[in-house]
């Protein structure tokens, strides 16, 4: 079993699926001969050249667009948005056209594709290197969204977006791209389910829900809370759309007290969607209010860069907020 | 006779045309296409023509919800169908290119059914009228944002590039599309790649109310494509020969690899912007009807008189024909019925996920509830 | 007083601003000469020439990016997007430069404006005429939103908007447009206060919150409960950014029982906000779980215009389950 | 001597220069600067490279996180920065514009406030390194998202049009930034409007490791100019006199109502994108060696040398003076202190909402419980 980061990971499932399958491209600005800003393209371009692997011109809306009428046509694209924040000139394409095809054309049409995009903070990139979009991509249907948290969740993930048969957005947490190695999966073949997502940690006394970047401080504060004595659930959400509705909904149940950790804006973010359904699925195994600790409704600031994100303390404060109530 | 010289100038400050007003042969080069073709490209014209009538008349009688006419883009529409190699090139066209598609053999029951939204629409019914597709003959589906299919047109050229067989893409739009940020985009990446594309603009001045001079400080558009490196063509879009021939060299270029290129069809609307627009509001009515003096259809008529291939009678022979065509096809159309509630809850993904699947179950549920069907 | 419809009352209101301050200019495609596609704008290009009334080139990036720098410069624009289906061509002007402007630079530039746009379905428009985007603007810190669903709310949100320092979207329900006639103020400085909902109807036994186009829907189930003799209080949330939670807890609080109506798709939705708020601020206080009515997570159907929407039947079905709890 | 006939055409092949590379006067027409002028503008070249020499090295230190270097594009910068009415006209910069901000008198603690997010910088520490901003001086604060200041810059014009007074914008970019969708969009509605805007593009001629014909098929970026009804010149960009006497007659062009042009500087990045980039990945070194061969700094240096305006004691005496002003500058943004945590929730609004407040409050709260400041 190979030893990577999370950004090597990518690089190198990339790489496999590109061997394997001679329909997946690869687009984008710097994906090219320079392998990615971030290198999660690295070593691509030397080995397919410039058809398969093609440096774009500075334009979200061309390589998403692009890469809607590839997969039209019968090629397996997977488009990098530099910075996810970068998004939103090309983000008339994606809700407009990639999320909507299927459904507008009758199923006459689809766009099996895949759109990676680095996001999140804690890099001192200010509001337009830092943000979290996924609420604006699980509310546009059409679109499956991935957010996950760790090499091997990626190495899974990824190839079961590049084999699929929809349009998804692949969130990868920049933040912990070179924060931690770990084993991944030597099977060529191996992919994690759609839509499940992944218990990190096992305990009786609270439900800690996150997923992306933020899973590192929600693992962090389970691990400060053993510490007290206190034992965490911990659910890696992972797919954000759809969502483990079913493990969530099962645990929450078992323990009665839940705290969800998301760094986008609070509001209408995905886990006030979570908590939105807990409280109408499950009201009566509630045992204290579903508390939210995430990003503030402000954009990112530069100065204050881990100040914004929902670190351990803030966490911990919810939980015994939580414990108590 | 066709050679591999390009015949007609990039750039022309007069647009291009090869027969007159009038109905003469005023090309530099000689025509090389039989009486049939000639004729197959009349009963087009008259096609697209009779087929936005009856859709007017289908609206009025509350029959559809939306028309958004092309009488007077027949000639670019026509000119275009016939460039491509149907079912091997692919289209990407928009909403007022009912003609185009009607050109090019898209069943008119399918047509009809999609304007009517009933199971005879391939799309079952998830769009308004004026947004045909077809998976068999490579139309992509019309969307209503415009110029967004520009990219995605783009990048099934790049496609075929990669492919190497020598197909090409076909992309049509409006004058007001070129605004667009998607537009340039797409056509920008198509430059620097020297994608097989055509990017045609259908160019009838005005952007529902806002007319050319509001909408872009170059004048028209085939200027446009000095931005891209590529050329730049400017067409009488009223001469569907021009038309033809323009486009059957751009994509003959496109398929031999050397890229991409801009064509712009001056052409006219006579009707308003769509069966919700009132243009009485923002043109004068005098400038409608010296539009209509220059109509397609009249001209290729002269032409065909001209050469003794046309008259009144096969005039009123494919008139009355074509009616037949469009009754039957309306009939057939109407006739498949309306599309089921549950079906919209279909086609979001590859397959229904259980968020979808339950909230059709408590639609269901809210439904008998109330004493409704299902 | 004067009885307007709702399209009269944006147009009306327009005017008597325009006269009132000279810096207030309209700007967006078909809004001068054609008087808007909905008549919106109708009268203002003849009273006050191209200049202030500004028909721009077909470019949702334009018309929000030149009304930003408009705004910094000290003109008070209002632009108008045809459809709120298409501001997403000019999505990244309000994301990355309208909303972040005053924070970015430190209170140096902000850009007081307002951005028309209808919204919303059951008009047969398909999914490019019908959506409602408002999830996407509550999501992004830095916009005020505004969605009001009566003529005399539309006339006073307006001022409001059109007077503040801040860049409000302003969404206007489509099909309510010429739906229903009211009287609204002569006074020509009525305004509505910022973040402020309205009680449309008081009642105990239930409280439905809705906003927008669904307020019509939202008001006719009440009346029909009320001829069962179940009485509804009925919260039109009006703004939507900030949006009033005083009032929302208040009155979910004293009733126990609610259900959130809303016809933008479910998953984060505004009213999961609403809902995950309730819960974590007053859980103790449901008598049953908050149930929402939403539109689907699909894309908006042509055929199945009126079914998308949270009709009638579905908002008493959900008050049912919540009565029935 | 400055006549109101245009001077330079637009469209030329060959880039406008006014010295050639060894310093000779090359213009057909006289130079019209005093000497003083002369020996400002070879400062602001100097200080902009001093500042750039400054900043790598504090990144280097790790005072500050992100560094985009300017070296190469001081000769289009201060040429810029000569020919606007300072405080007058409106300035759209893009971030590696230190030395065109630097060049029009922004304090220089300010510029290290702001690279340092100290107290000192006006916008409170909100944004990255290399995103100046100064409401004073009209200076629109730089954003992130590649040409997303453009149809804001297009917006100020318009409102300078309608103001009457004779103010202009000029907004700067790179190559590219004319690929993005809101960069078309804001210059064509500029072209369509004839707003009083100078778009001016420092065209590098690489978008990180993107060169420019992956970026475009056109070339070259002036000719972009014809998709929009404006005139568009290229210039020599490493000829900051050039780049000043192109940039002073297009302003006045626009002062006068004669509506916006697109200026191409064909510049050149000796230095990496960013401190992020490792630009040997992409280039080779040979192009970077040749175009340090053409410093505009050096260049003007022979020019002023040529009318004995300058020698080695002045330059010393110049770097010594500038080392001495960047050290005090440098030393009072850090004196500045630290952005207080609480400022992260103010300016998002006119007034502090509810929500905002109560999220201040929590975090306080949790701060307090993890026995953290506050
Ligand atoms: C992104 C977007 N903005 C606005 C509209 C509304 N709209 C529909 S058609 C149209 C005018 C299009 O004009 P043009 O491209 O010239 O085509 P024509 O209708 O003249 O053939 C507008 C503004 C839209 N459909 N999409
Ligand atoms: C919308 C957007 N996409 C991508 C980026 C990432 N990015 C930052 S700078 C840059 C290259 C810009 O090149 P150019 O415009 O030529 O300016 P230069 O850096 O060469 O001066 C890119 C792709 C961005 N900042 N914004
Ligand atoms: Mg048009
Ligand atoms: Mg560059």
């Amino acid at each position: 079993m190979a030893v990577q980061t999370f950004v090597q990971t990518v690089a190198r499932t990339l790489m496999q699926e590109m061997r394997r399958d001679d329909r997946v491209v690869v687009l984008g600005q710097d994906v090219g001969k320079r392998g990615g800003v971030f290198l999660a393209t690295e070593g691509l371009f030397d080995a397919f050249g410039p058809d398969r692997v093609i440096d774009t011109p500075l334009s979200e809306a061309a390589i998403i667009g692009a890469a809607i009428g590839m997969a039209v046509h019968g090629l397996r694209p997977v488009a990098e948005v530099q910075f996810s924040d970068y998004v939103f000139p090309g983000f008339d394409q994606l809700v407009s056209q990639a999320a909507k095809l299927r459904y507008r054309s009758g199923g006459s049409f689809h766009a099996p594709m895949v759109v990676r995009m680095p996001a999140g903070g804690g890099v001192k990139g200010g509001h337009h290197h830092s943000q979290n979009p996924e609420t604006h991509f699980v509310h546009t249907p059409g679109l499956q969204v991935v957010y996950p948290s760790t090499p091997r969740d990626a190495q899974g993930t990824l190839r079961t977006a590049m084999r699929g048969e929809d349009p998804v957005v692949f969130l990868e947490p920049k933040r912990l791209y070179r924060a931690v190695k770990e084993e991944v999966s030597d099977d060529p073949d191996a992919t994690l389910p759609v839509g499940k997502g992944v218990l990190r940690r096992e305990g009786d006394d609270v439900v800690l829900i996150s997923y992306g970047a933020s899973m590192a401080e929600t693992v962090q504060a389970a691990a400060a809370l053993a510490q007290q004595g206190i034992e965490a659930d911990v659910i890696d959400l992972r797919w954000l759309l759809p969502w483990d509705e079913e493990l969530v909904l099962e645990r929450v149940a078992r323990v009665g007290r839940v705290v969800l950790v998301s760094e986008a804006p609070r509001t209408a973010n995905l886990v006030s969607e979570v908590a939105a359904t807990i409280a109408e699925e499950i009201l009566d195994m509630l045992e204290a209010p579903p508390v939210r600790v995430t990003g503030f409704d402000t954009p990112y600031p530069y100065a204050q860069d881990r100040a914004y994100l929902p670190g351990v303390n803030r966490i911990l404060y919810a939980v015994q907020q939580v414990l108590e109530y | 006779m066709i050679t591999d010289s390009p015949r007609f100038e990039p750039f022309s400050p007069d647009p291009h045309a090869v027969i007159s007003e009038s109905g003469e042969w005023i090309a530099p080069f000689d025509l090389d296409l039989d009486d049939d073709t000639l004729r197959g490209m009349y009963r087009n014209l008259v096609l697209a023509r009779l087929i936005d009538e009856r859709l007017v008349r289908l609206q009025r009688l509350g029959k559809t919800s939306f028309v958004a006419p092309g009488a007077g883009h027949e000639g670019a529409q026509v000119g275009i169908a016939h460039a491509i190699e149907i079912g091997r090139d692919w289209l990407y066209p928009y909403y007022r290119d009912t003609g185009l598609v009607a050109a090019i053999g898209w069943p008119l029951e399918k047509l009809f059914g999609q304007m009517l939204a009933t199971r005879a629409d391939p799309a079952r019914g998830r769009q308004m009228p004026a947004h045909p597709g077809s998976r068999a003959l490579n139309v992509f589906t019309v969307a209503s944002p415009i110029a967004s299919h520009v990219p995605p047109a783009v990048g099934t050229a790049l496609s075929q590039k990669i492919a190497g067989k020598g197909d090409v893409t076909v992309c049509t739009f409006g004058d007001g599309a070129t605004s667009e940020g998607d537009w340039h985009a797409g056509v920008n990446f198509a430059g620097a790649q020297g994608a097989p594309i055509v990017f045609a603009c259908e160019n009838n001045r005005y952007a529902i109310s806002v007319d050319l001079n509001h909408q872009t400080g170059s004048g028209g558009i085939a200027a446009k494509a000095h931005a891209y490196g590529m050329p730049g063509y400017l067409v009488d879009g009223m001469d569907v020969l021009a038309c033809y021939y323009v486009m059957r060299e751009v994509v003959a270029n496109a398929r031999e690899g050397l890229g991409p290129a801009l064509v712009e069809m001056a052409v006219y609307r006579y009707g308003p912007h769509s069966s919700a627009d009132d243009d009485s509001r923002y043109r004068p009515a005098e400038e409608v009807a010296a539009w209509r003096l220059r109509d397609p259809i009249a001209r290729l008529r002269r032409f065909l008189e001209r050469r003794s291939l046309w008259g009144d009678e096969a005039e009123e022979g494919l008139r009355s024909e074509i009616a037949g065509e469009l009754d039957e096809a309306v009939a057939a159309a109407e006739a498949a019925g309306p599309q089921d509630v549950d079906t919209l809850f279909e086609d979001v993904f590859a397959e229904l996920p259980a968020h979808l699947e339950r909230q059709r179950e408590r639609y269901r549920l809210a439904r008998r509830a109330a004493g409704e069907d299902g």
